[in-house]
């Protein structure tokens, strides 16, 4: 392990596209970056059985998250020659084609920028205790499935 | 001996509550089988059990301000 | 072919942050998105023989390299069920730091964006008309050489 | 006759020009023995040939005003 701290990943609310700017912003004074590569949530209207999503309320077991995503972190920078990396995942009720997840990583060339956040975003889904609740129009809800 | 139980994602839906305290369960099978008695939908329900961050696979001890969180599959991202 | 119209993908001078965000803000009013996929090129510091790279001074056969563009788009549509895709790139001096490749995919499903992402840059760089003369420090250059 | 020849990247570095005019090239092979003679170095680079924005591999003729372009390796991106 290294002496990387777990970072809150979370947010509340969407992540607004300034955030994102701001975030890309800062790499300016990285210059051994080659490339970004960024993946975006954005929450879908959905059509259910119910009704259509108007938006996802997105809660989490917080604490273990950010071990659990700590876990992922370290793993991916052992595997890959990352320049950094950058997590944020919303909570609380995010609207319908707002964005609730941002995932970030950089590297001096563009293969391991793109691998890893690719895999970041595969082992986030499936190893972060969040849950997402699909509220449909009309007051009724279900919850979200992961695939 | 006080155990807490934190409840995740759709089991609220079935708890009502997203946390509670439970008297007197020594271990996790008689944390489930309380859970189940209090709360029936809950033995129908698919979840992973934490104690104290950890998730556990088998029957463990539980002690006195043990926390224990009940994940159902996750649906973050 | 399409009805798509080949689009000019060139920008004088760095792609900004700002209008980074504006892009991803014009999706949020398309609801069956699930997932973008952002990569981002960056000029490196790199250090050569000559010394270190302050910028990359970029040229294009530009109706080639639109044309060619638009076949990969056409391309890339029929092979990944995308909602959108937008290809940005610089000409003229790109410090190091800033940013000079932009490609934005999007799909209901995060898989089709992060792919066709990829497979996007991949293509552009192998077959886009454009030249990179990386500018030294101290008023030498050299021409960068896509690997 | 005239054909227009578009000098693209490194190449400009040896022609010292991003457009010229050739007259009297009839074909591909004239039009390249026409540029090494007046540029040697142009013998010893790497590049594809488009003419008319179509890339060619073989000898064609070309007509009047005709575009060549020379294009050396991309670096894009």
């Amino acid at each position: 392990m290294s002496d990387r701290k777990p970072k809150n990943i979370f947010i509340t609310g969407p992540i607004s596209p300034s955030f994102i700017a701001e975030s890309i912003q800062k790499h300016s004074t990285q210059k051994a970056i080659g490339g970004h590569s960024i993946f975006l949530g954005q929450v879908r209207a959905d059509e259910t059985e119910g009704g259509v999503v108007s938006a996802i309320e997105y809660t989490a077991f917080e604490e273990l998250a950010m071990d659990n995503m700590h876990v992922i972190r370290e793993d991916i920078f052992a595997k890959y020659p990352l320049t950094c990396m950058h997590v944020y995942h919303s909570l609380g009720s995010i609207a319908a084609g707002e964005i609730c997840l941002f995932v970030f990583t950089s590297s001096a060339h563009r293969k391991a920028a793109m691998d890893a956040c690719e895999e970041t975003v595969e082992r986030l889904k499936a190893e972060l205790p969040v849950w997402g609740k699909e509220i449909i129009a009309g007051a009724t809800h279900q919850w979200k499935v992961n695939k | 001996m006080q155990v807490k139980v934190l409840i995740f994602g759709q089991l609220t839906d079935i708890t009502g509550v997203s946390e509670l305290q439970l008297n007197d369960v020594s271990d996790r099978d008689e944390l489930i089988t309380a859970l189940n008695r209090q709360y029936p939908g809950l033995a129908d329900s698919k979840y992973a059990i934490a104690v104290n961050k950890q998730v556990i696979n088998e029957n463990i001890g539980l002690t006195d301000n043990s926390t224990v969180a009940l994940l159902p599959p996750f649906s973050g991202g």
